[in-house]
């Protein structure tokens, strides 16, 4: 029999760089074009979010350059035109998971988990052994710092292996990842379909990418307004959990729990306030963090039983139907495309999302991939960021699938469609930290069927208005042709010559009897 | 022997010139063209109880030539008219097949499918209540077979049903050209299958019995219903429908009986509702304890369909049918040959038509 | 007119009762009994260039009741013979169907399904060298229907082919015991479809071509097929096919001229060398601009193995496979209505059979 | 313009429990059946390591308890006989996420990650409000720990919300978790299907289960031996990547790069040293610290054209041909039982697996549910853990799906038929935290093909010799029957009467003739 303290010697414990290192196919590593896919994604989604941050109008520029094409060795380039980044910084944001300007606020961003961009690190640090290069400056006077950054996983923290200033005014941020293992490929799941799926559902984003063999393509911006930056958003009372509210109230500034409801709740107006005093046994002028858990329960259980507005959408920052269009025009040259923005909606725990949906029709739109003629491309964003892999598990995908396009005059195997889908949250409830697929929430796949029947109906008007043109011209043409031989051959069954048809062609092409069956 | 009344295909081309005249009416007023068509669909197909057949109701609609959607349609229509106005008076027949061959040539060009070109003679007869038979539209396919004491004329030639071979007399698609001339049987035994026909025919039971053997060939041509319907009524004779023991027997049965939904409109010249059914009953199988198969889910489905069927709500096939389905067994009007080859023919049969 | 050779029913009988001979034989000198059969699977039958039919080759598998999955098969077989030989014996018939029931009363027990009971009459057919219809087993259906010249004695009964209604003589299943008694005709010219025979009697072909015109319904019956190969060899009439210009119709073609693998054991008796081919090409469809339909897939596939079959080896069939692959179009024989309803009577058909 | 000082004042650092809160489905938290068997699942998981590293029989006790019915509200009991825990480590265990004892060891256990319990204690306090009840002891005179446990989520940390020693004589770890938002079914994703099938896989654990209307069940055990203790294994060269072997050189207590490669690597032989000598262009004397990350390269490139041994089985624990069998026949009761146990095998990484399968035929087993009358079961495990939850992205499943299983006479519809399925690994590579689902290696793929038809080759043997069997007894009777027949027959046809047939059968039924076509 082993004894309880010989087996706690082995006691210890972990690093979450530790973790993920053992788990890189959680964060999206796994495969060699998924893996370059990922590097990309992870830089070009910070560098959009730190130029939104900064102010300026995202200019990016992405390279991938081939250093040895044999064993599959590549140098990914990330440039940003946005504040850079202060050097005592730089280890934590590159060599520290889960550390960021953005997990703790309630805000929407692309990045959300402060773990993207480290996870880079690392896995060019596992694959090619050299550390990630980071050029920055912040504009100031102190000209540009040149970094070579490596993560140290025991401890989960950045290590500086070189550092310099280099002369120069330019403000911004360069990432190189110099990786192995990977592929670079121009197929559905490679960096240039990410980066165009990109360039729609950011019309005020340009970017600038080379590929391997030194082709340069450059996905203009459409707009030059760059969106609203969002605001933190306090959690919506309806589908609030008593945990997460009990988390709330220990630190809010708020001195009684009623004011706490107020201030920190999105919607809770004193009216509401005055309201659940009737229907719960709380002291609402206690300090809130001696709210205790039954109390809180209570309270939750209230809040189910109360209307509430819609949660506000400061925080939330939608494309807006009217930038979905212009993306959507400019990439894919259609002969018809609108967009939908639908109003905010809340999900478990009072995280509040919206979803947009955007269809475009002819040109390029349409399943393009080998030899098919047409048919439904369905792609998906999450927060403007394209979502490439695991469509089969994702939420937006089945809401997508399970619509009856026949009756919106959709041929999914035909019609040259492209189908827009963007999810808007603080809180993107992804399947897993991949994020590249969104859970099944009822609320969540409810909104996307909406809004993507919404569009589906402007389509069908449009292409409804479309086929009466067409009919009208056909028209004429029809009863010139076919009444002559009505009267001829009602002419034979008798036997007579036929009586002048003239006058009756005018009369029908004229005022059509649209008398049904 | 009774006789018809006047040339249905004379009749026919009546139909037609008056269709034509009425439409050169319309024109010369500058009036749209207009015919009223029966609908054909399912809602306007009601059972009627009194004549105990399918029968069209009142719905009808109106096909117009000012509309967009019907208008190379109505022009098809009278293209098609013309043809079997010219079919009539060259006393030529062609088959349906042929007239969607020759609507290629037509001013309106033909038809994308034959379905379509099928569907407006369907308009055709409904509208005027004639048979395509009398349009000189034949089907491609020959009627049944029949063995016994009938003698007929056709096309100017007498031809005597025991005298043209062992495979007996052959019903033409033309059945409205044949004429009863004499017939010495009392009754019509038909039966499904040429295997049992020619059992009948061997045993000599035509003889027997005095009948009329007719071997339908499973669901009967329209010429054939045509003869039995005639035999019914223009010899008096009563008919008996001998089929195998399943829904399909059933069904084949009951369409020479009480007619078939989708031909509504012209089922007042062929549905027989004293017709008899002698085919294999659940009881049969029981009694007789034949030799079956297992009801497959479609059968299952389709006798259940049957039991809420108006044509099968009689007390006799509600209990067969649910006892076959508490059975879930089936069987053929061939199993009584377990008991050697002339059962059938000397044991079963006479009991069932009472001759025993 | 030919006279035939002795009873064929009588040789079968003859051998059946070798057969039972040969076993008792067996039996008393405790040998286990067996019978020898040629082996119908694919690898033995072959082309046989020189006679321009399918055969079986030497292979032959040996069935013993020594073996434990034969014995049963064994036992059947001998119950089928002894059931033949009563029907020879009582001047009757019965078809396979009929068998199958009956064998729920033999001492063995029944089949578990038709096909069993079918393959074992194949087997006493090849091993023994006789047709089913010698044996008194006869497929159900009907044969051909026949119009034009003819007159043939069945059951003692002269019946002929002009006055056996506008339907025609219907070949019956017992064709072996149709004797021909007189022929105007100088050639048959058999046609796929009812709706052409019809045409053809209604223009009154027959007359203009002295041909008999026989309707082959699709795939002729085995009755239809001795009717050609008899009204070749005895009454020496040239075989004119007429069918489809599609790989159905190419094959129903070939299989009268040169037998099916399936029926090698047979095809002496079934196939005719010498019978010509006049149906719808690939060229007619481009010289008559015929209404088509697109090939399908099945179409396509069937096509491209008939190139590899040897019965199409010449010229003649590879030049319009191959033009129809690349024109990727099929036609009916009721296309030619395109030009109105009698031209294929008028213009193709003498065409084809060099009669203007 | 924003500056990036001011952006900056925002950036912090997150704890792993706090991106684990937010992420619960990651960890099995999803769905109210679901959840409920997660929390059994590491309760039972981590009881019986316990015991198994305690060096004692497991007995685990699961109990569940419905507290409130209308709410959802159950309380969930796991008590084990292991070593019991001492009181400093407790907050670790429980409220310390990326903690334990096997993490860092390269050790198969069923638990793996330092996640799995803790997630229990997580999702308690956030459904209920709670805290988890540990109630421990070592064995020793102390007397018996009680402990009420929270995690404090910032900061990753365990807090003893109450404790107290009670008086008793016993060894061992009861928890106690109170959970909210769950439902019990007895259906294939429930706790009982979960706990039959880890009966079937560890038939050296005897298992009680008490469920909500109070019915007991009891899984006894068919084996009292205890499987060996598991010892970890060093790395295994092949698909050995040059980060991985950096890792190691850094932490070897080794002097020499060659001593490092033999002492800290499997089947690294002296031999092989002098073979890789020739190879690479590393000096094999230096100091294995100062490895360099293009030396690891060459050297890890080298590896790949060797041959190796396969890896060691001393530290991979397969539960064994014969007691997966006992397994089988204990709790299906079947007509026939067989099992493989395939030879170790090694995927990228240089990361060692075997697989076992096991068929159970007739009795119990096979599909039950429904009106369905049998039919292929397959049942999943990983180090003798079952995977109930998303079966259809496994590639388990998919190995198993992808067998042409007529060839081995079974009708997947119809034939009453459990596999069985079993993964042994220091590193089961899982497609998400979750772990229920196995990603689709290639090596792992193919072995695990192998192995069900290694099995499926013996329940072939079975099904054929069953046939056989059956075969003989009738082969008399048939000649009986039929020979009489014949004769009679025969003598119908000839008009004779029938000869004696009874030397013929005598005959025959003794040398039957076997002749064929």
């Amino acid at each position: 029999m082993v004894l309880a303290r010989d087996i706690f010697k082995e006691f210890k414990e972990h690093s979450v760089s530790e973790f993920f290192r053992k788990n890189a196919s959680m964060l999206g590593y796994t495969g060699k074009i998924r893996s370059l896919t990922t590097v990309v994604h992870e830089g070009v989604t910070n560098a959009i979010d730190a130029a939104e941050e900064a102010g300026t109008l995202p200019s990016v520029f992405v390279a991938i350059r081939s250093i040895d094409k044999d064993s599959n060795h590549y140098k990914v380039v990330i440039e940003d035109n946005a504040s850079g980044i202060p050097d005592e910084f730089i280890p934590r944001v590159f060599g520290r998971m889960l550390a960021g300007t953005k997990l703790h606020r309630n805000v929407q961003n692309r990045g959300q988990q402060g773990i993207g961009i480290s996870g880079g690190v690392m896995f060019t640090q596992a694959t090619s052994g050299k550390p990630a290069k980071i050029i920055t400056s912040t504009g100031d006077d102190d000209g540009i710092s040149y970094n070579e950054v490596m993560i140290d996983v025991n401890k989960n923290r950045g290590k500086i292996m070189d550092h310099k200033r280099l002369e120069g005014d330019w403000r911004g941020t360069r990432v190189e990842f110099e990786v192995k293992e990977v592929i670079y490929q121009r197929s559905r799941y490679g960096p240039y379909n990410y980066l165009r799926m990109t360039a729609i559902a950011n019309p005020h984003v340009q970017i600038t990418f080379e590929e391997p063999d030194g082709s340069l393509t450059v996905f203009e911006r459409a707009t030059e307004q760059i969106p609203d930056e969002p605001k933190p958003i306090p959690p919506h009372p309806a589908g609030m959990r008593a945990d997460g509210l009990l988390e709330l109230s220990k630190n809010t500034r708020s001195k009684s729990v009623g004011t706490f409801l107020v201030n920190d709740l999105s919607r809770f107006s004193r009216n509401k306030l005055k309201k659940i005093e009737n229907m719960v046994d709380v002291n609402l002028d206690k300090d809130p963090s001696k709210l205790t858990w039954d109390e809180a329960e209570s309270l939750v259980s209230a809040f189910r039983k109360m209307d509430f507005m819609a949660p506000p959408t400061k925080g939330l920052r939608p494309i807006g139907e009217e930038n979905i269009e212009r993306g959507l025009r400019q990439i894919l040259h259609p002969d018809f495309a609108c967009a939908v923005t639908r109003s905010p909606e809340v999900y478990h725990g009072g995280i509040p999302f919206i979803v947009e949906t955007g269809l475009a029709y002819g040109g390029d739109a349409g399943n393009r991939r080998g030899s098919e003629e047409g048919g439904l491309e369905i792609i998906r964003f999450a927060n403007r960021a394209p979502l490439i892999f695991n469509q089969g598990g994702c939420a937006l995908t089945s809401a997508a699938k399970d619509i009856d396009w026949r009756r919106y005059e959709v041929n999914t195997e035909r019609t040259p469609l492209t189908l827009f889908i963007n999810i808007v949250s603080t809180h993107v409830p992804y399947t897993s930290a991949g994020k590249q697929s969104v859970a099944e929430e009822p609320e969540v796949y409810e909104e996307v069927r909406q809004a993507i029947m919404e569009a589906a109906r402007k389509l069908r008007r449009f292409l409804r208005k479309k086929i009466r043109r067409k009919e009208r011209r056909q028209r004429a043409n029809l009863f010139e042709k076919y009444l002559p031989i009505i009267s001829q051959k009602a002419a034979d069954l008798v036997g007579e010559n036929p009586p002048e048809v003239e006058p009756l062609i005018k009369e029908i092409a004229g005022v059509e009897s649209d008398e049904k069956k | 022997m009774t006789k018809r009344n006047e040339d249905p295909r004379e009749e026919a081309r009546g139909h037609l010139e008056k269709f034509g005249s009425e439409i050169l009416e319309n024109i010369k007023n500058t009036d749209p063209p207009r015919v009223k068509v029966p609908s054909r669909s399912t809602s306007n197909i009601v059972y009627d109880e009194e004549e105990r057949y399918y029968t069209l109701a009142d719905k009808k609609s109106t096909r117009t030539a000012a509309n967009m959607r019907q208008v190379k349609k109505f022009a098809q229509t009278l293209c098609a008219a013309d043809f079997c106005k010219d079919l009539i008076t060259s006393g030529k027949t062609a088959t349906l097949r042929e007239m969607y061959y020759t609507s290629e040539g037509w001013p309106t060009g033909g038809f994308s499918s034959q379905d379509r070109s099928d569907r407006i003679v369907e308009d055709i007869e409904s509208a005027f209540g004639v048979k395509r038979e009398d349009l000189g539209l034949l089907p491609e396919e020959d009627g049944a077979s029949i063995f016994g004491e009938l003698v007929v004329e056709e096309s100017g030639m007498e031809v005597k049903a025991t005298e043209a071979g062992r495979a007996g007399y052959t019903i033409p698609p033309t059945m409205g050209d044949v004429e009863f001339v004499a017939c010495g049987a009392e009754r019509v035994l038909a039966v499904e299958t040429m295997g049992m026909y020619h059992r009948l025919v061997q045993e000599e039971a035509w003889d027997d019995y005095n009948a009329l053997v007719v071997a339908l060939k499973g669901q009967p041509a329209r010429a054939t219903r045509r003869f039995l319907k005639r035999a019914n009524e223009e010899l008096g004779l009563p008919i008996y429908l001998f089929t195998d023991g399943d829904p399909f027997g059933f069904h084949i049965a009951m369409v020479v009986i009480s007619g078939s939904a989708k031909l509504a409109y012209i089922n007042h010249e062929l549905a027989i509702p004293d017709a008899q059914f002698v085919g294999v009953t659940a009881s049969d199988i029981e009694d007789y304890e034949l030799p079956t198969d297992k009801l497959r889910d479609s059968d299952i489905k389709r006798l259940k369909q049957l039991l809420e069927d108006p044509r099968y709500k009689d007390e006799f096939w509600q209990k067969e049918i649910k006892k076959m389905l508490s059975l879930e067994k089936k069987a053929e009007q061939q199993a009584f040959s377990k008991y050697g080859l002339e059962y059938v023919v000397e044991d079963y049969l006479p009991k069932k038509l009472d001759l025993k």
